[in-house]
């Protein structure tokens, strides 16, 4: 990936998610919030460090943005707003736009569908794993 | 009018004052002008009627300043000039005995003329005590006007017949007022900024630098006007279409900005007929609107907008564009 | 008093508890819910991008039709709720986002978030209020320990939502006084219980439920009250030994105010 | 100087009145923080904004500014306690009044800007040159006159 | 006409790199008025210096234009110059063309034309000054310092040391400040009262110190060595003469037991009686009724103190007292406070009581403090085994809601000296820091908070909190992530101390605005200049002490109380000042004498007189405006208000003010 590239998908991730990650001073609170926590094997306060790196497709291959709850707890608490939760949605979305990355694929769903599953579940698991 | 030749008179005579202002009748029946009066047979030519709308405050500002007491002949509008002078201690309150007179409207000779009336040789129904018609004596023979038609524009926005200051009234006062103060503001407002900036530029091209409004103006009573001193000058002065001859009224408008009580002698007096007024009401409607309605010359302690201020005031951005929104 | 009123997919659905409790209760003190007609998902998820626009529309569509209602809009569902409040947000204050919305509608005049929109717990406790709702409960549940699952989506985040302090928020709790149970405080009422996971990791899922049940039982609680259905589908499928019964808020609201029957 | 393109893009005269002690140091904090903005801007120091008095500002249009500019400490923090609140009503109505007469708003600004701020000086400064760029040469100010 | 030499400065490169000087220089030769013009590479520097003052006898120059660095750096050091060379130190102006041109511009040929423009509205400036002679004041010897803690402490002593007549003004029933708060000091670990103590007692003992205590400043006016402060003295309710400080009011008043009055002292942690002393060794040892809680005041009954004190003193019916006082200088020593925590729910400050802040852990440590000095939870009494620090709870926060944007400088080390003052109390208790970053630059400060890891093996862990938790059993669940082991910790605390950001004290804005003395965002007062004038505010006369002018620890605070000493007592030590000669100035004229300006003045410096004017030939008495030059500030207020172009500043003149205009505009 060119230089140019990079600095593009950094440009691009600060317009979709609308915060800036270098206002982050890794204080770490986002990661003590974070209920997925340990199921990521990037963790919230290093979602900022990739970005700026560009390291959007390393993010990107990592479980993390798939496991980010959208539980706005690391947003509410972020003392330099730099919101990690929205930083690594717009890395999931750039990466969906760019590669059409489904994470669910439709043929998945059936066999995950049980009887009393509520539509809002579906509906929001939907908009998060799908384009 | 006896009643007030008598009382100035009486006045003059019991040595209550020295001197009085008042208007003497002019060369034509519609042009009386301010005059001083001390002995009893200058009062034959003393006149009080619907021509005399001078507004006599501004004379005190000299008259007070002699020798014993002069008593003014005020209307009721011109009672707010006299308190704004007070206020800037620009008259000497203890040396004037104010005699507010009646008033009914004034009259503009000019919608005579615009009517088609020529040839005047004299003029009735123009008495301050009248009611009814004006008649006009003319070399075509005999043409009638409605009082009400014949009046000031100022007239129609009248502050009211109430005199704010005086010592003795004489005379009934009516309240002539039927028109919205600032339509004529809000209809500008309305224009693009083209059609504004067109309006303002042919009026003001008209301008013949006479001073006529400066000089009539109760608020512009500088010692030396600063369109006449040096203060704000500079040694790249050019010579042509200098700085003060571009700005000139919208730099007056501003000086009296909160100062002026819209008395609209300025436009009365325009021998070119430039709506001069439009500007200082512009001002008084933005004081209006910005800082709350305010009238100056109403009350002679009240702080005037300009220099009074509040933590939450009106920031200059809010100030434009608001007629877009 | 009218008001508009944005049921959301679930309600129609697997969550009609929620919904014709709610609507009940709402009659009962003095208040009417007008469903909007022709009213389309609003997703679910608040799209996060700054860029994203058609996945607001059907949000802007309902928002739109509240104000030319003059009404305010209600929503039960804590996911709707979330999501037309951010949208609100966002057609009130992002120009962008505006202009962009409006030229996709054809709306009579363009929105800009002028509707209000609250969720029925804030109707009770703003416009209503505790005390009235106190006055009109006939059968207060006195003995009941209860704790208040607030979730994420009805607190965070904090200055958009305006919903309560979103760190320790007291609406429900007040509620349930008001009701007449006793509430009961405990730190993970407004900890996520795993969301949407649960379709591809029902066990995730279950630890977060499970450490929900354990420390609101721990402090007491009998029961959980919800606005959420997918907190309470999740809450339902734990398997924990702390478990306890989860219902609706508008259930134990009916209840109180003895229109259950009726609903 | 070779006479290309980019010459002959219309460049604004904008002429800042600055006070001494919040905004002409918020200047020069923009200087040492090296924020650039055009230098369209020259900038005249005065030791407050309510020493402005409205006749400089004419005065400048009827010179050939484009745009006016007057900063000064946040209402509140004057230096003198109470100048900006003066220059705040007095810029407030002329500002309206040059509206009024048909001139293009946005060609006179007032922007509190502290000791502090040299990035909002500066991010300022640019956004105004652009307005003025956008408006383009002062025409209607300078052409405003009593005599035709 | 003026003869005027023109100056340009390479600074260096800072200006030539982007200003072609030498082009400027060739520019405004032939400017009006200009007979000489050269550049030099540091102006500023003696040997430039020198090039002025030979160039201004060679040349007879009368007019100075230094094209350089703003004038708000060297525009002193220019009419100095000038002023050796016999010039008139007002006939120097400066064109900024380094912070306002080189600094901002890259295009040498753009920057460049700049340049000549601003040198050429400077000259035109020239062009018009007049000479200006300064005035002179007198000067009150007296000082006020405003806040009785450690910073107006020492202040005040070292002014009273020097010989001169101090007041201090101190809100609070005593002087004593936050430092009366702590239980010991770092690095040193010395007991705060044993070295505090004996300086409050040094104050109250020394004959050229006045202390004005439960009083406030209610307003200021006047100038640099001339300032007039009203001090409101509130009632204390207790006759100062009379009162011996027995105490016995204290222990008999009925709310000391059932009032539920918390006190300020202990910061909530224990009550107080409605007459109170905030601590035993309070200065001076004189109660006060707390008229707000007092029963008598609040239902006319009760009385118990009156009818007890032996010496009769209790005073029911005193009055506020306010007493004016001249001083010729001002100290301000406001201090700080710890923010609000109420918008970090997360942390559970309001929810547990065993959530305490720093200085609530100084008073449970202190002796004196609510617990006797043993280390208890207030929610059940017990000494808690596991104890959690969190750092920067406020500090370096981006949300203007929450915290503060900067670091608050003391907590790293008083965590440190919390956690082995701790350990060494009680050894068996476990201490866990989280912390962002530790800071700890300063003599032995590294040190200590090693030894706190080292010796006493304080378990510091980076990473930020993200809750606390309250659990069922009573205790706190910490939930935090230690950013260097890659690990989220859920660790159960019997206590939670938080490092709450500091703030300056709340009532520093509404003093500020009184003494026209500039504060920043964050509401810490603004230096005159951040590195070479850090004691002085840029108000004349306006000097800082301590916290109120940003975070800093005791030694820290004590150097700039000791700094800020000696500038008052070198202002002091003056019979006269010069003032500012930009002042105003009446055109007397023209002046309508309307009273206008004297409506704008912000120091009432202008008056009205009748004089005798002779306006070409006509003689007459006229009331026109006097301008107090020892008042006027120069700010202007007045010549834009002025109908009648009357008012006009000197140095500023609006014929001077134009003229740079029309050059600009050239």
């Amino acid at each position: 990936m060119s230089f140019t590239n990079v600095e593009n998908q950094v440009e691009l991730i600060k317009e979709i998610s609308g915060s800036d990650p270098y206002k982050c001073m890794k204080c770490g609170k986002c990661s003590a919030s974070c209920p997925s926590y340990n199921e990521m094997d990037i963790k919230p306060h290093q979602f900022a460090s990739y970005i700026i790196r560009g390291d959007v497709d390393e993010l990107l291959s990592s479980k993390s943005a798939w496991k980010c709850l959208s539980c706005f707890a690391c947003i509410e608490r972020c003392p330099r707003d730099v919101q990690p939760g929205k930083l690594v949605d717009a890395a999931r979305q750039l990466a969906e736009r760019q590669r059409g990355g489904d994470h669910l694929q439709a043929d998945e769903i059936p066999e995950l569908l049980a009887e009393d599953l509520p539509q809002q579940l579906l509906v929001s698991a939907f908009r998060r794993y799908r384009r | 009018m006896q009643e007030l030749i008598n009382r100035l008179k009486e006045l003059l005579a019991d040595g209550t004052v020295v001197r009085a202002i008042g208007w003497k009748k002019g060369d034509m029946p519609y042009n009386p002008e301010p005059a001083y009066f001390e002995k009893p047979e200058d009062f034959d030519d003393f006149v009080y009627d619907g021509f005399c709308g001078a507004n006599l405050s501004k004379m005190m500002i000299e008259a007070t300043k002699l020798e014993g007491k002069t008593a003014v002949c005020l209307k009721p509008c011109d009672t707010y000039s006299f308190n704004q002078l007070i206020r800037e201690h620009r008259v000497n309150r203890d040396n004037a005995y104010i005699i507010g007179v009646g008033c009914r409207g004034k009259l503009d000779i000019e919608k005579a003329r615009k009517a088609g009336i020529k040839g005047i040789k004299s003029i009735s129904g123009v008495d301050i005590e009248g009611s009814g018609d004006v008649v006009f004596d003319t070399i075509y023979g005999q043409k009638t006007m409605d009082y009400k038609d014949l009046m000031l524009d100022r007239c129609h926005v009248c502050k009211g017949k109430e005199h704010v200051i005086f010592d003795e009234v004489i005379g009934e006062s009516q309240e002539t007022g039927d028109a919205d103060r600032f339509e004529e503001v809000r209809a500008i407002e309305k224009m693009t900024p083209e059609e504004r900036f067109e309006f303002f530029r042919s009026e003001l091209s008209k301008c013949i630098r006479c001073n006529a409004c400066r000089n009539v103006c109760p608020a512009c009573s500088c010692r030396k006007c600063v369109f006449d001193n040096t203060k704000f000058d500079s040694q790249q002065k050019a010579n042509v279409d200098s700085f003060e001859e571009k700005m000139f009224h919208i730099i007056r408008a501003f000086h009296v900005a909160g100062r002026c009580t819209d008395c609209g002698e300025c436009s009365r007096v325009c021998p070119q007929g430039i709506p001069l007024h439009l500007f200082n009401r512009k001002f008084i409607k933005d004081i209006d609107d910005f800082y709350g309605e305010f009238q100056a010359g109403k009350d002679p302690e009240a702080q005037s907008p300009l220099t009074d201020f509040t933590f939450g005031d009106l920031e200059p951005k809010d100030a434009v564009g608001r007629g877009d929104k | 008093m009218k008001y508009s009123y944005y049921p959301g997919c679930t309600l129609k659905n697997k969550a009609q508890d929620l919904d014709r409790y709610a609507r009940a209760s709402a009659l009962a003190l003095g208040f009417e819910l007008e469903e909007i007609p022709e009213w389309q998902c609003c997703g679910g998820v608040y799209p996060l991008g700054s860029d994203e626009i058609a996945t607001k529309l059907a949000s802007v569509r309902a928002l739109n039709y509240a104000k030319e209602q003059g009404q305010d809009l209600i929503t039960l569902c804590s996911a709707c709720h979330h999501v037309l409040k951010r949208v609100n947000d966002d057609m009130k204050n992002v120009e962008d986002i505006r202009t962009r919305a409006n030229n996709y509608s054809d709306f009579a005049e363009p929105y800009a978030g002028e509707t209000k929109v609250l969720h029925f717990l804030e109707v009770i406790r703003d416009v209503i209020g505790f005390e009235e709702l106190a006055s009109k409960v006939v059968n207060p549940l006195t003995d009941r320990k209860i704790g208040a699952y607030y979730g994420c989506l009805t607190l965070r985040p904090g200055k958009i939502l305006d919903f309560d302090d979103p760190e320790n928020p007291k609406i429900m709790e007040d509620f349930i006084k008001a009701l007449g149970g006793t509430p009961i405080i405990y730190s993970m009422r407004n900890e996520c219980c795993g969301g949407y996971t649960a379709l591809k990791d029902p066990e995730f899922t279950k630890q977060r439920t499970a450490q929900i049940f354990e420390d609101s039982t721990g402090f007491g609680a009998d029961c959980l009250i919800t606005a959420c259905p997918l907190c309470m589908y999740n809450l339902n499928k734990s398997d924990a030994k702390a478990k306890v019964p989860v219902y609706y808020f508008t259930e134990l609201l009916a209840e109180a105010l003895g229109v259950k029957e009726e609903a | 100087m070779p006479m290309n393109e980019e010459n002959t893009e219309f460049r604004p005269l904008i002429v800042a009145f600055c006070c001494n002690w919040c905004s002409y140091a918020g200047a020069d904090l923009a200087g040492s923080s090296r924020l650039s903005y055009p230098a369209d801007v020259k900038i005249i120091r005065v030791p407050c904004s309510g020493r402005v008095n409205p006749m400089f500002i004419l005065r400048a249009f009827e010179r050939g500014a484009d745009g006016v500019i007057i900063c000064g400490c946040h209402p509140g923090d004057c230096h003198y306690s109470t100048g900006n609140y003066y220059a705040r009503r007095r810029m407030a109505l002329l500002f309206s009044m040059l509206e009024y007469i048909g001139v293009e708003n946005g060609r006179t600004r007032v922007e509190w800007c502290s000791a502090a701020e040299g990035a909002k000086f500066s991010k300022t400064m640019n956004e105004f040159c652009e307005k003025i760029k956008s408006l383009g040469e002062n025409v209607r100010l300078g052409d405003l006159r009593c005599k035709n | 006409m003026q003869r005027i030499g023109v100056f340009v400065c390479h600074c260096g490169t800072n200006i030539a790199a982007t200003v072609d000087v030498k082009k400027v220089v060739e520019m405004v030769r032939y400017e009006q008025g200009v007979v000489f013009a050269d550049d030099y590479m540091y102006m500023c520097s003696e040997a430039g210096q020198e090039k002025i003052i030979e160039a201004i006898k060679e040349y007879k120059l009368t007019g100075l234009v230094i094209c350089s660095c703003s004038p708000r750096m060297h525009e002193k050091t220019f009419r100095a110059c000038a002023e050796k060379a016999g010039l008139n130190p007002y006939m120097v102006e400066v064109a900024n063309i380094r912070e306002q041109c080189s600094w901002i511009h890259k295009d040498k040929e753009e920057a460049t034309k700049k340049a000549v423009i601003l040198a050429r509205a400077a000259i035109a400036k020239v062009n018009l000054n007049t000479p200006l002679k300064e005035g002179e004041s007198p000067v009150t010897k007296r000082a006020l310092v405003i806040g009785g803690g450690i910073a107006g402490i020492q202040t005040a002593l070292d002014i009273a040391d020097a010989g001169y007549e101090v007041d201090i003004v101190e809100k609070e029933p005593s002087i004593g400040g936050r430092m009366s708060q702590f239980d010991k000091t770092f690095p040193t670990l010395d007991c705060a009262s044993c070295i505090l103590t004996p300086k409050m007692v040094e104050v109250n003992q020394h004959p050229n110190i006045t202390l004005y205590t439960y009083s406030e400043v209610e307003k200021v006016s006047g100038y640099v060595g001339n300032f007039d402060v009203g001090i409101r003295k509130k009632a204390r309710s207790v006759d100062f003469d009379k009162c011996t400080g027995c105490g016995e009011c204290m222990t008999k008043c009925p709310l000391g037991k059932i009032g539920h009055i918390p006190s300020e002292f202990d910061r909530g942690l224990k009550n107080r009686p409605a007459i109170y002393m905030p601590f035993a060794q309070a200065v001076p040892a004189v109660p006060v009724i707390d008229r707000e809680n007092c029963t008598y005041f609040k239902t006319g009954k009760c009385g118990v103190c009156a009818k007890i004190c032996p010496s009769k003193a209790v005073d029911y019916e005193q009055q506020d007292e306010i007493v004016t006082v001249k001083y010729g200088a001002i100290v301000v020593a406001t201090g700080f406070d710890i923010i609000n925590l109420d918008k970090f729910g997360e942390y559970a400050y309001n929810e547990s009581p065993d959530v305490i802040t720093s200085i609530e852990l100084e008073r449970l440590m202190n002796a004196a403090g609510p617990t006797g000095g043993h280390l208890e939870r207030m929610s059940d009494h017990k000494q808690p085994k596991d104890i959690v620090f969190i750092q920067c709870v406020g500090s370096r926060c981006d949300n203007e809601e929450k915290g503060k944007p900067y670091c608050s400088k003391v907590c790293c080390m008083y965590t440190a000296k919390h956690a082995m003052l701790i350990k060494d109390h009680w050894p068996d208790t476990n201490i866990t820091v989280f912390y962002i970053d530790v800071r700890t630059p300063g003599k032995n400060f590294d040190e200590f908070y090693r030894r706190a890891v080292e010796q006493y093996h304080v378990n510091y862990i980076k990473g930020q909190v993200g809750k606390v938790m309250p659990q069922p059993d009573g205790s706190l669940l910490v939930q935090a992530a230690d950013l260097l082991d890659g690990k989220q910790i859920k660790m159960k605390a019997d206590m939670v101390v938080l490092a709450a950001a500091i703030e300056p004290n709340p009532g520093v804005r509404k003093i500020a605005t009184m003494l026209t003395a500039s504060i920043d965002n964050n509401n810490f007062l603004t230096e005159a200049h951040a590195k070479l004038r850090p004691v002085e505010s840029p108000t004349a006369g306006i000097f800082l002490s301590g916290m109120a002018q940003g975070p800093k620890d005791i030694p820290e605070t004590v150097s700039q109380a000791g700094a800020a000493a000696v500038k008052v007592v070198g202002l002091l030590a003056k019979d006269k000042l010069k003032t500012n000669p930009c002042t105003a100035q009446c055109d007397t004229l023209l002046c309508n004498g309307c009273s206008t300006c004297a409506n704008v003045c912000p120091y009432g410096a202008i008056t009205y007189e009748d004089i005798q004017v002779n306006d070409h030939g006509l003689r007459e008495t006229r009331r026109v405006a006097q301008v107090n030059l020892a008042l006027c500030q120069g700010c202007g207020a007045c010549t834009s208000a002025c109908p009648s172009g009357a008012m006009d500043l000197q140095g500023f003149s609006n014929r001077q003010i134009t003229t740079e205009v029309d050059a600009i505009c050239r």
